[in-house]
């Protein structure tokens, strides 16, 4: 168990998570790939700090653990967003929310 | 190194993270992918554990499984009415993702290899002393009281903004 | 530092505003007073008889090009600055009951508005200068475009546009200066050390061509500003549809900053490319002259025509805008200083004027002047006012617009003798129309309409009755105003001679 | 001393207005206004006096500096010789007295207070014209008492005609004043002073630095100043305004448009005495005597008794003038301060007379009003049936002269002054001031035709003596219509009664004042000289007159004023204008023609009108029909109102309408235009001249900008998922590539 397996986890989490943004064509499927992006970042945080910096210091976690707060509240106003927008358009599929297109 | 019982729920761990999170990038049912996301989840919190931060992984359980994807689950149910809302993915824009995210995958392998800072840190097995105490001292009478404070404030204007957003207008 | 203050305190102010709830309106009146307090401390405070800037504040802002946070007055800058933070609390009590929807949001915009203006007087350097100038733009555009008359739209985008392009053109100008101004890396936008290099023999900025130019480039912005035909078109517009505080704002301040930046930097920085202009040998030595003239006689004569009394109280202001013209146009001390006096008892006139048609106007809903009539009987008081007003506007010695058009004109006479003399028209037209509107608004038999036309209130009077103090206290004794800026005025003839 | 006096007398009356306007602006009145302008006349009165007394032969300027600038200063300052002196006391006096008149003249307006308050400013500004030892001062008071004539005029602004006749006073003025500003700037370019005396004044200035080539150039600037005493006295051709300033109250009448006001332009013109030329001269003295004759003419066919008086006003401002332009300087003074007396108790004397009659309007109702409307115009029928309806020619039924005759038992003080004036106007000699002072100015303008051998001259003593025997003419018809003869209007008549106490004093002290012997007090030989004039010369032809002593000048010199007048003719002889040490010598016989000459057309005019208008012997009627297209000349006042109206303010309208049609359609349409070109027609038109035309470069640059756009902004999709994909693309492309570095 090294520092690399935790980072080719949290990078596998990364890439799916990033897939998912990408391809998904439902918004909350993309909420997910965010949370998904935001728990390799996490871990991440975690990995770095049990094995980098000196086991006494765990600033690594406490910064996770902020990461955490800051995915429930993006979640929070993300979700409040995907509501007022299906009660706007009638859909939750970001190609079809296009008001800003040019 | 050898294959002991630690190492074996390690790996054990490891899969069902990545199993599941491709389970739900992939899965056509969004409330499968929710379930999915839920063992995702999960097994981040128990890499926490290996990684000894138990405070950490309580916080991922309970944060993460018992309220953020509570939360997706009112999300999935309040949009689509039903359950088994079937996610749609063009063909295109599969490729098109699915050739970035692995180039960037690529990238991230290309860089955790090759990075001479994080070879060799293996993980020797000493116990370390439970982090919660120490995170509390940290938090509330160290140098993140501040972020910690402002954080705080953050969640609750995001709170309030996410209730004044998502109720029905009443005016208008 | 107390000059930085009282820039910026209006800003503070709007940010006050913002955040105060609707109910506390009495704080929003006072932060306007805020400045007119200091301001009225340099007035006193300030020493008359040097021709140096004074409160010079002098931080670097922008390393990269060397624009500096530069600000300081000199006598002509005192002189605005107090109308404009005079202007400023009487706006905001004028427009009080008037303005109906968002208060708030007006409040702000019209704080903003003052902070530009203010800082626009006080800026030594160009670039700031220019940040200033464009600072009134915006707020302008939506106190017309949003509380404005039924064409408000149409006229704020005019208003708009046209000062962009003419600004447009003296940001050109500017970078020219700047480019010119020395070798990369000692490149400067200070006004005060652009002044000494274009008047120093032999440097790039002393050179009559590019003088020319770069003077043709600030004209235009400046022309659009004031505005001197035939840039003038917005104004009618802009006036008609702005409320009335914005009116007074527009025609108190808002053109002195275009004739302000003729003498701060056409003036004072090309004098070549002024001699160009003003020397009196064929079309272009007559051509400023020629434009003062044009807007005086063409301004008046347009007034006559209106029947909207707002549009005439407008054009108005463009013929005695050409005054102003005229008397810089001299280059002389006489003709300068009645252009600045003129500018400042224009400032001073013309909202006392606008304010009486927004008087009017709030109580009748109408400013057609033929719809009027006899209202002398009923509204005595405002009648004697509006008398006072008008005959301050059209020259009557003793009040203080003689002063500045009577030394404009003799200025201008030593230098241009037949366009002076075809100038006096204006002053016969100027009395023509002011006469009439006052016998077909006051004069006559009361309109029976109009029969229980209340009488201007003491919110009102006090609005009006520090202007009129001033219009008076000008006239009788205008050393006061002169001694402000006889220095400075004496250094820029000197500069503008020595060429 | 001297400055405290006159602060004070300047102060008092301002004070009495201030006091008015600052209650005006706390929209309260003060009921007593009447005697605090009444208080303050009278003490400006009483130090006007203190001030005669205090003058002594030099005079005195006292200045400080108004606007002072870096190279040039303007001062304003006080000016005290005798004429200031002797006009002082000639403003107060008369203010005063009308201030007492006004009391019960005006008793009952609804807005008696603000009357007294104008009355106030305008004395103010009266006295500080005459006061100022500069151009820029007279100009200002100049201006001030414009504004106060403007006030007063349209006084009673309700009626359409005192609304349209201020602002026709305050224009007209106005063209003057600009023409005498014209001239200041002339005088300020070459002496960059606007001072009169005093070492660095304009008139020492002209003295010494003027040559004979700058006489063109003093010549037009001299004839641009007068031009500012053409508006205000009323000369020809901008003297219409005064008959209609008629529609103010009388008591206003009296004090602005006779006395003091209309007479500030003669005052100015003698103030401006050093610096005329013979030229301006001589256009002052052609201006002031065709005026005289011309209003002369006009006042003969009047039937509103005001506006007889206007035009006699007019005209014996015209005299002044005609005697300054002939260089008769004392005699144009004198005269000046003779006709504000009589004058000012003319029009007194018809206020009293319409106040009578306009008693009874108060009594009756409205209705009357119109019925004695028509009545007058049944009257009118007789006299001029066809002379059809013209602008300003319905006369109130109080003013009409049709309704009045044999008022002299009803009023008898009224009548009895207003006879002494009459006798005074006309040139009755030896006991009334008018003959004096008549005779002086014809004297003069005899004695400079004599002198010069002029032509010039010549016409224009024969002008002077026309008008001298016109106004005995008119002014007896005015007499004998008002006081004589059998009532016209019984019903008015029997209404009519004396006038109170208040408005007969005044009558009282202004006919004693009409005597000659008090007006000795203030005119006498060593106290007012003329000024030198540098720049008068007689011309190459000039018949210098031998001295004649004795004969009439026994006769002249019972009266202190003929010593004066005879001191400026013998003055007058030496063109270079040394002052003759003694008095007498140097008559020509100019005076004894001159005196005999106007005692003869007085006597002739008065004759004629007492055939016409009292015997009736003569008919007026016939000789109407007889000469009707004078008569008709004569009625529509030359015409001037017509051709004014008709023209010039047709032509300035018509001018202003265009101007703002040109700014709404051309001006203001090029700028709607450019912004509708480049919006549309601009790309039509690139698109069809798209190589020819040079712009097309420019076009294309925009067109091109414009295809481009069209395309880029495809990649705005408005898909999030687009743009993250784009940032995602563009990392790791950035990345890859600087790892490949």
């Amino acid at each position: 168990m090294t520092l690399q397996h935790y980072l080719v986890i949290s990078a596998i989490l990364f890439t799916l998570g990033i897939f998912a943004v990408l391809t998904r064509r439902n918004a909350i499927s993309i909420l997910m790939g965010i949370e998904l992006i935001l728990n390799s970042c996490n871990l991440n945080f975690a990995a770095f700090s049990r094995f980098v910096t000196p086991p006494e210091d765990i600033s690594g976690q406490i910064i996770a653990i902020f990461g955490i707060v800051l995915a429930a509240a993006e979640a929070a106003v993300f979700l409040a967003i995907i509501l007022a927008i299906y009660r706007e358009f009638g859909s939750i599929r970001p190609n079809e929310v296009d008001t800003l297109k040019g | 190194m050898e294959f002991t019982l630690k190492t074996f729920i390690f790996y054990g761990f490891a899969l069902m993270t990545v199993a599941s999170a491709l389970l739900v990038v992939t899965v056509r049912n969004i409330v499968h992918a929710a379930f999915s996301l839920m063992v995702t989840l999960f097994g981040v919190a128990g890499l926490y554990v290996f990684l000894q931060a138990d405070f950490l992984a309580a916080t991922q359980v309970i944060v993460y499984v018992g309220g953020i994807l509570v939360l997706i689950l009112f999300g999935v149910m309040m949009t689509s009415g039903r359950l088994e809302m079937r996610i749609h993915i063009e063909r295109g824009q599969l490729l098109l993702g699915g050739a970035v995210a692995l180039a960037l995958f690529m990238l991230l392998l290309t860089v955790i290899a090759n990075t001479p800072a994080w070879k060799n840190r293996i993980d020797d097995g000493t116990a370390l002393p439970p982090t919660t105490e120490k995170i509390g001292e940290l938090i509330l009478n160290g140098p993140f009281l501040l972020p910690f404070e402002v954080v705080s404030v953050l969640l609750l204007v995001a709170l309030i903004g996410a209730a004044l957003i998502s109720r029905k207008e009443v005016r208008d | 530092m107390l000059l930085s203050l009282m820039i910026f305190i209006p800003l503070l102010g709007m940010i006050a505003v913002l955040l105060l709830p609707r109910e506390s309106e009495e704080l929003i009146k006072r932060v306007t007073l805020i400045p007119l307090a200091l301001a009225v401390y340099l007035f006193i405070s300030y020493d008359r008889s040097t021709a140096g800037t004074q409160y010079v504040v002098n931080a670097p802002w922008i390393d990269a090009f060397n624009i500096q946070y530069h600000i300081g007055i000199d006598g002509l800058s005192v002189t605005l600055l107090l109308l404009t933070a005079l202007l400023g609390p009487i706006c905001v009590i004028a427009s009080w009951r008037n303005i109906e929807k968002g208060i708030k949001a007006y409040m702000a915009l019209f704080l903003l508005l003052e902070t530009g203006m203010l800082g626009f007087f006080a800026a030594l350097d160009l670039f700031l200068f220019y940040v200033f100038f464009e600072l009134t733009l915006l707020p302008m555009y939506f106190l017309i475009g949003i509380w404005g008359g039924p064409r408000r739209e149409y006229a704020a985008i005019k208003f708009f546009l046209y000062t962009l392009f003419g600004s447009v053109l003296m940001l050109v100008a500017m970078i020219a200066v700047y480019l010119n101004s020395g070798d990369p890396g000692a490149r400067t936008f200070d006004i005060p050390t652009l002044i000494a290099l274009a008047s120093t023999e032999g440097h790039a900025l002393n050179n009559l061509n590019f003088q020319i130019w770069v003077f043709l480039g600030f004209f235009i912005g400046f022309a659009v500003k004031v505005p001197i035909f035939p840039f003038h078109t917005w104004l009618p517009d802009a006036h008609v549809e702005a409320p009335t505080a914005i009116s007074v704002i527009l025609a108190g301040i808002l053109l002195k900053m275009g004739t302000y930046g003729l003498v701060r930097v056409n003036m004072a920085m090309f004098p070549l490319g002024l001699d160009h202009f003003t020397n009196g040998i064929g079309f272009w030595g007559n051509s400023l002259a020629l434009l003062g003239f044009i807007n005086i006689v063409y301004g008046s004569f347009c007034a006559l025509a209106q029947t909207d009394f707002k549009k005439l109280v407008a054009y108005s202001s463009i013929g005695h805008m050409g005054f102003v013209i005229l008397g810089l146009a001299a280059r002389n001390d006489t003709g300068i200083t009645g252009a600045i006096l003129q500018m400042f008892n224009h400032g001073v006139i013309s909202a006392m004027l606008f304010l009486l048609v927004g008087v009017l106007y709030d109580r009748a809903h109408h400013r057609e002047i033929n719809g009027f009539g006899g209202l002398g009987t009923r509204m005595p008081v405002y009648t004697g006012i509006t008398t006072l007003a008008f005959m301050a506007s059209l020259g009557l010695p003793g009040l203080s617009g003689f002063v500045g058009e009577a030394l404009s004109l003799l200025g201008a006479y030593d230098e241009f003798k037949w366009l002076t003399i075809l100038s006096t028209i204006g002053i016969v037209v100027g009395a023509a129309y002011f006469l009439w509107t006052l016998q077909r608004v006051f004069l006559g038999n009361l309109n029976p309409k109009y029969e229980d036309l209340p009488e201007i209130n003491g919110r009102e009077i006090l609005t009006l009755v520090p202007l009129a103090i001033l219009t008076i206290l000008l006239g009788v004794w205008p050393n006061l105003a002169i001694d402000m800026f006889r220095e400075s005025v004496t250094n820029l003839v000197n500069v503008l001679q020595a060429i | 001393m001297t400055v405290s006096l006159i602060s004070l007398i300047l102060l008092c009356p301002l004070a009495a207005f201030a006091v008015f306007g600052l209650l005006g602006l706390a929209n309260r009145r003060f009921p007593r206004q009447d005697y605090l302008s009444t208080a303050a006349m009278l003490i400006a009165l009483a130090c006007s006096f203190l001030l005669l007394r205090e003058v002594v032969p030099e005079p005195e300027t006292h200045t400080v500096n108004w606007v002072s600038l870096g190279s040039v200063t303007f001062s304003m300052g006080f000016y005290l010789d005798s004429v200031t002196a002797i006009m002082l006391i000639v403003v107060t006096l008369v203010s005063s007295l009308v201030h007492i008149f006004s009391m019960g003249y005006m008793h009952g307006d609804p807005r008696y207070p603000r009357f007294f308050a104008y009355l106030s400013l305008f004395s103010f500004s009266m006295l500080f014209l005459v006061v100022s030892d500069n151009l820029l001062g007279i100009y200002i008071g100049w201006e001030l008492v414009g504004l106060c004539s403007y006030l007063l005029i349209g006084f009673w602004f309700e009626k359409d005609s005192a609304a349209n006749a201020c602002k026709k006073a305050f224009l007209t003025t106005r063209v003057g004043d600009v023409g005498m500003f014209i001239g200041m700037m002339m005088l300020f370019t070459k002496f960059k002073t606007l001072s009169l005396y005093g070492e660095g004044g304009i008139f020492a200035l002209a003295a010494s630095q003027l040559t004979t080539g700058d006489m063109v150039w003093l010549s037009i600037a001299g004839v641009l100043i007068f031009c500012g005493a053409i508006g205000k006295s009323a000369q020809m051709p901008l003297h219409t305004w005064l008959p209609d300033a008629m529609e103010g109250p009388t008591p206003v009448s009296a004090l602005i448009h006779a006395a003091t006001m209309v007479a500030a332009g003669v005052y100015l013109t003698a103030r401006m005495f050093p610096i005329l030329t013979e030229t301006s001269s001589l256009v002052i003295a052609y201006v002031g005597g065709i005026t005289a004759l011309v209003a002369a003419t006009i006042a003969i066919v009047r039937f509103d008794i005001k506006r007889v008086l206007a035009y006699s006003t007019i005209s014996q401002l015209g005299y002044m003038m005609l005697a300054i332009g002939a260089g008769s300087y004392v005699a144009g003074l004198f005269h000046l301060t003779t006709h504000a007396f009589f004058k000012a108790l003319l029009f007194l004397g018809s206020g009293s007379v319409i106040h009578a009659f306009h008693a009874m309007h108060a009594h009756g109702h409205d209705d009357e009003h119109e019925h004695d409307d028509s009545d007058a115009h049944g009257h009118e029928h007789n006299e001029d049936s066809d002379s059809g309806h013209v602008l300003g020619s319905e006369i109130p039924p109080d003013q009409d002269m049709r309704n009045m005759g044999g008022l002299r038992h009803k009023m008898p003080i009224t009548f009895i002054t207003m006879l002494i004036a009459t006798l005074s106007i006309s040139g009755v000699p030896f006991i009334f001031s008018g003959f004096w002072s008549k005779d002086a100015i014809l004297a003069g303008v005899l004695g400079r035709a004599m002198e010069w051998n002029s032509v010039h001259h010549y016409i224009l003593f024969i002008m002077a003596l026309s008008a001298a025997g016109i106004t005995a003419f008119y002014m007896f018809r005015l007499i004998f219509m008002t006081f004589f003869g059998e009532p016209r209007n019984q019903e008015m008549h029997d209404m009519a009664h004396e006038s109170p106490l208040s408005m007969t004093v005044p009558l009282l002290i202004l006919a004693v004042l009409s005597l000659p012997v008090v007006n000795t007090l203030w005119f006498n030989a060593a106290y007012v000289k003329p000024p030198p004039q540098p720049h008068l010369h007689a011309p190459a032809h000039a018949y210098i007159a031998p001295d004649t002593k004795g004969g009439t000048g026994l006769a002249f010199s019972l009266f202190g004023v003929s010593e004066a007048v005879a001191a400026e003719e013998n003055a007058g002889h030496d063109t270079h204008g040394t002052h003759a040490d003694d008095g007498h010598h140097g008559h020509g016989p100019a005076h004894t023609i001159a005196m005999v000459l106007s005692i003869c057309v007085a006597g002739l005019g008065i004759f004629l009108s007492w055939l016409f208008y009292h015997r009736r012997t003569l008919s007026a009627e016939s000789v109407t029909t007889t000469f009707r297209p004078i008569y008709d000349l004569f009625w529509h006042k030359y015409y001037f109102d017509e051709f004014y109206d008709g023209v010039l303010v047709a032509l300035t309208v018509w001018k202003a309408r265009l101007f703002a049609q040109f700014d709404g359609t051309v001006v203001d349409g090029i700028v709607n235009g450019v912004g509708v070109v480049t919006r549309d027609i601009l790309a039509a038109f690139t698109g069809a001249f798209d190589n020819r035309v040079v712009d097309g470069i420019v076009n294309r640059v925009a067109q091109v900008t414009w295809a481009v756009g069209g395309r880029i902004r495809r990649i705005q999709t408005g898909a999030i998922q687009t743009y993250l994909f784009v940032v995602l693309a563009g990392i790791v492309l950035l990345i890859l590539i600087f790892r490949a570095l």
